[in-house]
């Protein structure tokens, strides 16, 4: 109501989007679910992945999204992006280079009130690249030196901010353009300007991004409760500037509104499922040991499954602490036939058979077979279950016993290793019940610990004392390998095996940065090349030779490259993909552009 | 009477800023604080924050401050402008966040407190009465069940039979169709199916504690001579037991009446959030777990108050049920 | 005998329409109560009748199943315990029978009958009534189930009723709880509470124990009143044969669970055939005179010398007000002698307990001074420290006047009767039963009934529970409130003597406070009269027995049943108004 | 006199000085017995007599034993060691027992066994199917060789009270769980820590309520008014962070026993502020009874006139506290491991198996997972409810 023709509220040049079954119609609900506070990222998933290029669907590279066009040079050092003539924002204000002017001046480069939370795609040599504002939809972002991966920055998910800050929605509370911008903090309960502004943005972090429904959006929908307003449920409708339309030339989204139920728990979250009252779901609920459950209620819930491509680099992976406090741990987890050996000491058909219900099959964190990538000495080496080889190996470097049987370290305490587990992780907890006999067998204590999740971020990624834990993620294959390399690299936080040469890598003058062994610093090396290189065909051959150096290198083991996991969709939901890759950087469905779901 | 209730009211002031000193101090004591949380779940979905921008992002939230200057910003802010801070988790005022839940959680825990009252009490009564009787024994029976079976798995048990076999939505207080609805006949008839198993399954354990006490203090007074008296006036038995026994048998209920308030906030806050209902125990778990500690504090600065108002009542109530017990 | 003498007796003016004929008749009642060890058979065949407008005394021994036999017509008997035979009839005015045995404990039938047309007052009115309700509310409940009321009627009724038992200040004293009633009180309040709804019969266990004669007399002549009028019948469990003599048409003795003689009130007084019967009358007689002893010296300092005490109680409303004020004990002072034996005589609730409460210091007084002589220098007891405290209350005992209350329902008796042992002498074992059997068998009692919580005992041998409990530590001074009143005669004799003789041997004294003019007369050497709070006389016990000085005291001395039922004065008393 | 209709009494046909009675008239409660002798029964000879007549207290009472036997001699009496797990059984449905089987001529032989399982694992649904294999029998037996273990940590032993004859066979009478570990040998072995640490929470935070409540209630004035200020704040005290910060502070190299141990300390410090209040509730009312003063003038100390005077007569509200308190107790295990803290692989508690029921696979598929240990708790609790009821009762003056 009140609204002006469709005709001047699309973009001149709206994005056609060929719809993956058949085109549908305007209407109806799209029923979700969130689980516990502090989820919003996930958000991005489904109703708000709209960088400027975005990753196609079958995830084989980039497409123009919300940007018209995108050139780059040769060398990878400058940018070219047209925005579409007549986009706007969901309120009806333009959306143009002046939002990106705003964002880039007042929130990526203003030290005092900006956020760069995840923009270091925007970086080389700790430099940001230059803006250029050509036109009104014209915009080059200029790089000293090569930037090869900039474009799949954007495209990432979560970290493309240039579409998310509405500069005239976010002036009223900037003290450059409001003058009265102290007060208006002060009447909302803030200290100054820069906390509301902060907040308004909520640029670092989704959750506070999320919580904001009085903020324009480019999203096909905009909340009118967001999270947080109401703690049962969210509800967002569809945003009538939207700039896309299908092949007959309706605009989209299809769907009237999405609805979020806020629940609890993710036993809740999986009754729902099963009444059907979920219409898409793979996040939380989709675990090996739910599949039979789910399986059985597909007729009552309505909804059949679609297959998940897993993208993590291994089901677990043992990280040992490269960089422990204690000197003979320190040094005895830097030995590399130690690792060898245990790895070697893990039964990983026993393992899969019992977590994963045989789904699966022995191999180290690595890239995934049929890659291009694929490197078979990472992949298999030491996967074999070989106790009594273990046991050789060992003897070599710590032969003492004591008189329970374990080996006694260097310094001749029992060695134990205590690998702390965050709880949420159950089938790491599951696979640690069935692991410490094989250690034992081998000599080895190993122990588990399982805590809270803060409690883990705590003392295993931001500290440096434990000992060993596990973890996932990563990637295993293509340009995912390539932007996360966790494993193969000691790059970042992410690598939990190393965390002071992770820092050593980007910020090498904190002081808790640990310089690498030489090999180590040339692998770093390597990746910083990759990542200034912008020809695919080099990229390629320079993440051949960091996997091919990693498998030397041995820095951590794992048990099996993840079987395709799985989701659920009701049954009458068109348009949705039946395969797809899941992770995070490829926001999970966020790609298969869900503002073309419908429902019959 | 009345001086010993305003001594008591006098006194709540100061013990109500130990508990909010205390309690602001153990809100703190997990490691880290609401960023860490915050991290560990962007975590989860891949994100990371780098440390410059942590660093930041705790001035803002002024987490950089010491403790101690931390809590008295918040308490000054209380006492001074009555302004209880504001949530770093949902990024509202704190006291928004507690008076939206208020209503629901007030009507389920009044339900569900009615509810355990008006089973346990006559249940309790009977099993006194007709110690060792099968309806005794059955009620002993059940009430440990209930008390065995975490709320977890019960809540769980009985939202997959209710999806199994009654094929009825679960969780929450209505179906999807009726949150947000106008209020109308099917609302309610929903409202009616959803609210069963919240109320068993805070019923079961509630009930079972309440039934065992009351059966094991009215045993103790059934026989005492004054009881003998009011039945040779002829009083029916009901009358009997009810007027004299049982009146002393309530003195523990009286006594654990101090909790009542503050259950009404903190209690069966699993049951919620299994059963995903709208109450406040849910947020103030998250609040204490993601150290969103503005809200942690103040819902526990309010259940302080409560607690404390309820001790007082309790207190008060004693003397009035038992004219032997004189405060001072 | 067409005079009959008396005069309260309806037979002396017949009534038209009034028959004779049992209300009530029990034929062959047995009570057996199964315990742990045996079964006890309290109750052997008994029979009897009550008729309109007459008074059926028991007497007996203390334990021989008075009590017991009472509350088996009300079918009230503890649990344990079973009526084994017997046939309890009860016959409404229009012939209509009803039995009573054949009745299921708390069915409607018996409720019906309970309060409604039989009325019963417990024997320890203390324990009986409960402690949380006020005691108004106690009693007009019982008007509002059995009489048609509004609660406005039957609040003024209550307070009627108070009045008529001679409570003082009624309408005030309604609203109070039991606790801040003195144990004549109570047994006034349990007394209105029976008479509340008007019953056909009156079972009446002890009804006066607690009572001064002057409010006996009163209390006998209300119920008398009410017996002329409405034909009331009354059973009557009581220990004075005085009191028997004066009240009584017909007397049943008990002993041992059986009826041992029962008969006319000449019958049984002039011309008793039972050896026990006889021996109760001599022991009546015996305590109608004064011990022989010597006086006791009165030189030198004495044991406890009291100065100005006062105790006043009162309560205060919401705003601080005083809304009730009572001076329960005002400025007495009085010594005690050692190896003196003081009598405490006085009105219902004119302070005694209090002050004998206060000598221990149970209650703080609210000014005066209590000097104690017993450790060579004297010491004020109102300041003492806690250890001289406990070491003072070693020397000074108290029998409580609610023996019941004063027992630990959860202690058997041993344990009761050890506890001073343990804690003063630490002694143990079989050394530790010997004593405890002994002191029991010093009151009469069988050391069988070491192992029995006091709930298993009749009144009276509750009440020699408490007085073996403060024999036990060879005590200087015993403070005793009526420690014999749930004794029968004999008994009562018998302990006495153990007590005279006792003080014999380790110089004992005695603060015996007690209502038993005849018990005084015999046991004390001087008396002191106490008149709401006050003492308002003090000398010998002959004086004050036979030449009193104050008109309070006159008329207290004038209100002392005659044992003799053809000599009956207590309706020629002389009243004192203040 | 004739008109006083009192019939003389009927003497005794002996007459009048016919002897007299000397003593109450008693008999035994069965013929036979010498009431004279019984009569002297102690106090607790009277209540151990009336416990033993109390048929069910008698049963809960051997119930109770028999789990602290199960808890002293778990090792010996599981079929197998708690954290084997044989992947290729998980969450395989219970067993039953047979006693003979079909030889090829027709004729049955006395041979205990379970019966094995095929298991087919299905792609689609991903889960492993198993049926009942009648074919395949296993013969179990008493005092069978199985899986070595340590017996208290003194000497190593292999011999299991009963088992299948071939220790690689599975028997799994209470089926298994998600890791295919029996579940039986676990539930065995969690009633040591479930009835043994567990309940030590449950008596110290009893013991400390009693003291302070009874303190409080008893002195009143400032002892009261201090120990209701601590009882407010503790109450109004969140103790989720406590727990947090406890898991933080806690050494990582403690074991999960240990820090188990600690955690229920902590919680029955924290524990003890509902009970305190209601015993100081009762001791307000009782502390000015009559047999209160006498016993105070009977010269008992300040703790015995607590102790011994008032305490027993809140017996009742005690028992049933303590027996509320120990499957709460139990329960909490599940929620305080919701946190972190509670006790954890590879040690077994009825706690941890109840948590690993959390889930609908659970409640919907391997219900027996659900159903045992509860059972166990609701077994254990009903043994020790009906022991304390009947130890009461034995006790209780007003009960024959
Ligand atoms: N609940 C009980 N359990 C066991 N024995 C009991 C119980 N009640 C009373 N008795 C016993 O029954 C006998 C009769 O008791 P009862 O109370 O009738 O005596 P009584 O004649 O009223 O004596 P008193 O004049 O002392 O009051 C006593 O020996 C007493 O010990
Ligand atoms: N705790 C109390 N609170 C209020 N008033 C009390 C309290 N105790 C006693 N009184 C009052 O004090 C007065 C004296 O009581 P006390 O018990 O000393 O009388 P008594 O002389 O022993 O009477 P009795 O012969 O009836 O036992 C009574 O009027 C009573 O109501
Ligand atoms: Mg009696
Ligand atoms: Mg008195």
């Amino acid at each position: 109501a009140g609204l002006p023709p469709l005709e001047e509220r699309l973009p001149r040049n709206p994005l056609v989007i060929v719809p993956t079954d058949r085109p549908g119609v305007q209407g109806g609900t799209w029923n979700h679910a969130l689980v516990g506070g502090g989820s919003l990222s996930m958000l991005i998933r489904y109703q708000s992945y709209e960088p400027l290029v975005r990753f196609t669907p079958d995830w084989s590279g980039i497409e123009p999204n919300v940007a018209e066009s995108y050139e780059v040079n040769e060398d990878s050092t400058v940018y070219t992006f047209t925005l579409r003539e007549g986009h706007k924002w969901s309120d009806g204000a333009p959306y143009t280079t002046e939002d990106i002017r705003f964002w880039y001046e007042h929130i990526l480069t203003d030290p005092e009130v900006g956020t760069t939370s995840g923009q270091s795609f925007w970086q080389v040599d700790g430099a940001w690249g230059q803006l250029d504002i050509v036109d009104e939809t014209t915009f080059r972002v200029v790089f000293p030196s090569p930037n090869g991966f900039f474009a799949h920055g954007l495209a990432w998910a979560n970290q493309d901010q240039l579409t998310r800050a509405p500069a005239h929605y976010l002036k009223q509370f900037h003290i450059r353009y409001n003058p009265d911008a102290n007060q208006l903090a002060q009447s909302r309960g803030y200290q100054s300007w820069t906390a509301l502004f902060a907040r308004e943005h909520g640029l670092a972090e989704d959750n506070i991004h999320f919580q904001n429904s009085a903020r324009p959006t480019l999203n096909a929908w905009m909340f009118t409760s967001a999270p947080g307003e109401n703690t049962e449920r969210a509800i967002a409708v569809r945003n009538p500037y939207y700039f896309k339309i299908d092949t007959e030339g309706t605009q989209l989204p299809y769907f009237d509104r999405i609805v979020y139920q806020m629940v609890g728990d993710p036993q809740v979250l999986l009754l729902k499922t099963l009444q059907g009252e979920i219409d898409m779901m793979d996040q939380y609920i989709a675990t090996p040991t739910n599949r039979p459950v789910l399986y059985d209620g597909q007729q009552s819930g309505d909804y059949r499954f679609y297959t998940l491509r897993e993208t993590a680099a291994n089901v677990m992976v043992f990280n040992l602490n490269l960089n422990h406090t204690d000197e003979v741990k320190n040094a005895l987890y830097n030995t590399r036939e130690f690792r060898q050996a245990l790895s070697l000491a893990i039964n990983r058909q026993d393992l899969i058979d019992a977590v994963f219900v045989g789904q699966g099959a022995p191999a180290q964190p690595s890239i995934i077979e049929g890659d291009p990538l694929y490197n078979e000495r990472l992949a298999t080496q030491f996967t074999e279950y070989d106790p009594d080889r273990a046991n050789q190996m060992l003897d070599e470097i710590v032969p003492d016993r004591d008189s329970a049987g374990y080996r006694l370290d260097p310094a001749g305490r029992r060695l134990s290793i205590i690998f702390e587990i965050d709880q949420t992780r159950t089938t790491f907890v599951d696979m640690f019940q069935l692991l410490p006999p094989m250690f034992q067998a081998v000599g080895v204590d190993v122990q588990m610990r399982t805590m809270d999740r803060s409690l883990w971020e705590t003392r295993v990624r931001n500290g440096r004392e434990f000992d060993a834990t596990a973890h996932q993620f990563g990637a295993n294959s293509g340009i995912a390998a390539m932007l996360d390399p966790r494993y193969f690299v000691p790059f970042s936080s992410n690598s939990v095996y190393a965390p002071g040469w992770s820092l050593y890598f980007t910020s090498p003058e904190n002081p808790n940065a640990i310089e690498p062994p030489e090999e180590i610093k040339q692998q770093q090396e390597r990746y910083r090349d990759l990542l200034a290189t912008g020809d695919p065909e080099q990229q390629h051959a320079k993440m051949a030779e960091i996997l091919e150096a990693a498998a030397d290198q041995f820095l951590v083991f794992g048990i099996s490259l993840p079987a395709d996991g799985y989701g659920i969709v009701k049954n009458n939901m068109v348009n949705t993909m039946d395969v797809m890759p899941n992770s995070f950087g490829w926001p999970t469905p966020g790609p298969s552009r869900p503002e073309q779901f419908f429902k019959t | 009477m009345w001086l010993y209730a305003l001594k008591r009211l006098l006194l709540m002031i100061p013990t109500l800023f130990g508990i909010s000193l205390i309690s602001f101090f153990i809100i703190q004591l997990p490691p880290g604080d609401y960023l860490t949380s915050l991290l560990a779940s962007m975590a989860d979905s891949g994100q990371t924050l780098d440390p410059v921008e942590m660093a930041r992002l705790r001035a803002t939230y002024g987490l950089d401050d010491p403790m101690i200057v931390q809590y008295f910003k918040w308490i000054s802010g209380i006492v001074l402008r009555g302004d209880f801070g504001y949530s770093f988790e949902w990024g509202r005022p704190v006291s928004d966040l507690i008076w939206e839940r208020m209503g629901s959680t007030l009507a389920i825990s009044v339900a569900s407190l009615i509810f355990v009252w008006a089973v346990s009490l006559p249940i309790g009564i009977y099993s006194a009465v007709h110690r060792h009787s099968i309806g005794d024994h059955v009620a002993t029976f059940f009430g440990f069940l209930g008390l065995a079976i975490p709320n977890f798995i019960l809540a769980l048990t009985l939202m997959y039979v209710s999806y199994r076999y009654f094929g009825q939505s679960v969780g929450g207080l209505f179906s999807p169709e009726y949150i947000g609805a106008d209020w109308s006949w099917g609302r309610v008839w929903d409202l009616i199916k959803h609210l069963w198993i919240p109320i068993i399954v805070i019923g079961t354990s509630g009930t079972a504690a309440l039934i065992r006490i009351l059966r094991a203090n009215l045993t103790d007074e059934l026989s005492k001579p004054y009881v003998t008296t009011a039945r040779a006036k002829g009083l029916s038995e009901f009358n009997v037991i009810m007027r004299y026994p049982v009146r002393i048998a309530l003195n523990p209920f009286v006594s654990a009446i101090g909790w009542v308030l503050p259950n009404l906030i903190s209690g069966v806050t699993i049951t919620a959030i299994v059963l995903n209902l709208p109450t406040a125990g849910p947020l103030l778990l998250r609040a204490l777990v993601s150290q969103d500690m503005y809200l942690a504090g103040s819902f526990i600065l309010l259940m302080g108050v409560l607690t404390l108002i309820g001790m007082l009542i309790s207190d008060l109530l004693l003397a009035a049920l038992d004219p032997r017990i004189r405060f001072t | 005998m067409t005079q009959h003498p008396n005069p309260l007796s309806p037979v002396a003016q017949p009534v038209p329409g009034v028959d004779l004929a049992p209300v009530l008749s029990v034929e062959g009642l047995s009570v057996d109560f199964h315990l742990r060890s045996h079964i006890l058979h309290a109750v052997r065949d008994v029979s009897f009748d009550l008729r309109r407008g007459r008074t059926l005394c028991l007497v007996g021994e203390s334990g021989s199943g008075k009590s017991v036999t009472a509350r088996a017509l009300l079918r009230l008997i503890d649990p344990q315990a079973r009526v084994s035979g017997g046939m309890i009839t009860l016959r409404g005015a229009d012939g209509e029978e009803l039995r009573l045995d054949r009745m299921p404990p708390n069915s409607r039938d018996i409720r019906a009958i309970r309060g409604r047309r039989i009325g019963l007052i417990f024997q320890e009115p203390m324990s009986s009534l409960s402690p949380v309700r006020t005691i108004g509310t106690q009693i007009a409940e019982a008007l509002l189930l059995h009489r048609t009321m509004t609660k406005a009627e039957a609040k003024a009724e209550t307070v009627n009723l108070l009045r008529q038992v001679e409570i003082a200040n009624p309408a005030q004293m309604a609203d109070r709880y039991t606790f801040e009633f003195s144990g004549g009180m109570r047994q006034r309040a349990m007394i209105a509470m029976a008479l509340a709804c008007d019953p056909d019969i009156l079972i009446a266990d002890e009804p006066t124990t607690a009572l001064d004669v002057t409010t006996q007399a009163e209390i006998m002549d209300l119920i008398a009143r009410l017996q002329r009028e409405r034909g009331m019948a009354m059973l009557m469990i009581t220990h004075d044969l005085g009191l028997v003599a004066e009240v009584a048409d017909a007397v049943a003795v008990m002993r041992w669970g059986r009826i041992v003689e029962q008969g006319p009130v000449e019958q049984i007084f002039h011309a008793p055939r039972h050896p026990y019967t006889q021996r109760l009358l001599d022991a009546t007689l015996k305590l109608d005179s004064a011990a022989k002893r010597p006086a006791p010296r009165t030189e030198g300092s004495p044991l406890l010398s009291i100065r100005g005490l006062c105790k006043g109680f009162g309560a205060t409303n919401w705003r601080g007000q005083q809304t009730y004020a009572i001076k329960a004990v005002d400025e007495v002072n009085l010594d005690l002698w050692p190896g003196e034996n003081l009598g405490i005589v006085g009105e219902s609730g004119s302070g005694k307990t209090t002050l004998g409460r206060m000598l221990l210091r149970i209650i703080e007084p609210s000014s005066g001074s209590i000097l104690w002589h017993g450790d060579g220098s004297p010491v004020e007891v109102t300041t003492m420290s806690r250890p001289d405290l406990s070491r003072y209350r070693s020397a000074v005992r108290l029998v409580f006047q609610d023996p019941y209350a004063s027992l630990n329902p959860r202690m058997t008796v041993k344990q009761v009767i050890a506890d001073p042992l343990v804690v003063a002498s630490g002694l143990k074992g079989a050394a530790l039963d010997e004593r405890v059997a002994e002191l029991l068998e010093l009151v009469g009692l069988d050391r069988s009934a070491m192992e029995r919580y006091p709930h298993a005992f009749s009144g009276g041998q509750r009440q020699r529970i408490g007085i073996a409990r403060a024999l036990a530590l060879n005590p200087r001074v015993i403070i005793a409130d009526e420690a014999t009143s749930a004794l029968d005669v004999s008994i009562r004799a018998q302990v006495l003597d153990l007590l005279l003789e006792l003080q014999q041997r380790l110089d004992l004294s005695f603060i015996f406070i007690a209502h038993d003019i005849s018990v005084v007369r015999y046991f004390c050497d001087r008396v002191a009269v106490m008149h709401r709070g006050r003492v308002v006389e003090t000398g010998t016990a002959e004086e004050i027995c036979t030449r009193p000085r104050e008109p309070y005291t006159q008329s207290l001395i004038s209100a002392v049943p005659n044992p003799d039922p053809r000599n009956r004065r207590m309706l020629h008393r002389t009243r004192f108004r203040a | 006199m004739t008109h006083l209709h009192y019939p003389p009494t009927e003497l005794p046909p002996d007459g009048p000085h016919a002897t007299e009675e000397l003593g109450p008239a008693i008999s035994p409660l069965r013929p036979g017995d010498d009431p004279g002798k019984i009569a002297v029964a102690s106090q607790w000879a009277l209540i151990w007599r009336k416990f033993l007549s109390n048929r069910v207290a008698v049963f809960a009472g051997i119930v109770v034993l028999f789990f602290y036997l199960v808890a002293l001699f778990a090792e010996f009496l599981a079929p197998t060691s708690p954290s084997l797990a044989r992947p290729q059984f998980t969450y395989a449905p219970p067993q039953s027992i047979g006693f003979f089987v079909a030889e090829p001529d027709g004729s049955r032989r006395w041979q205990p066994h379970v019966k094995g399982y095929t298991m087919t694992v299905d792609p689609a649904s991903l889960r492993r199917s198993f049926a009942i294999d009648e074919t395949a029998i296993i013969p179990i037996g008493f005092f069978v060789e199985g899986p070595a273990y340590r017996m208290w940590g003194l000497f190593d032993a292999n011999i299991r009270l009963f088992g299948p004859l071939d220790p690689s066979q599975p028997m799994n009478l209470l089926g298994t769980d998600a890791l295919g570990r029996d579940l039986l040998s676990r539930l065995i072995h969690g009633t040591r820590i479930s009835m043994s640490i567990g309940l030590i929470g449950v008596f110290s935070s009893l013991i400390i309520g009693v003291v302070l409540g009874a303190l409080s209630g008893y002195f009143g004035g400032w002892t009261d008014l201090v120990i209701q200020r601590i009882i407010e704040v503790i109450s109004a005290m969140p103790t989720i962070p406590l727990w947090l910060g406890l898991a933080a502070a806690v050494p990582v190299a403690w074991s999960p026993v240990t820090v188990y141990f600690m955690v229920t300390l902590i919680v029955s410090l924290l524990a003890w502020t509902g009970l305190a209040r209601e015993v100081r509730g009762r001791f307000l009312a009782l502390r000015h009874e009559d047999f209160v003063t006498a016993a105070i003038l009977d010269g008992s100390g300040r703790s015995r006139v607590i102790f011994r005077h008032i305490l027993p007569s809140l017996t009742s509200h005690i028992l049933a506290v303590v027996t509320l308190a120990i499957p709460t107790m139990i329960v909490a295990e599940t929620a305080l491991s919701f946190l972190g803290i509670g006790l954890k692989a590879p040690v077994v508690s009825w706690g941890v198996l109840l948590q690993d029921a959390q889930n609908i696979r659970t409640v919907s598929t391997a219900p027996w997972l659900l159903i045992w240990p509860s059972g166990a708790v609701v077994l254990a609790v009903l043994a020790f409810n009906f022991l304390g009821d009947g130890m009461r009762d034995a006790a209780d003056p007003y009960e024959t």
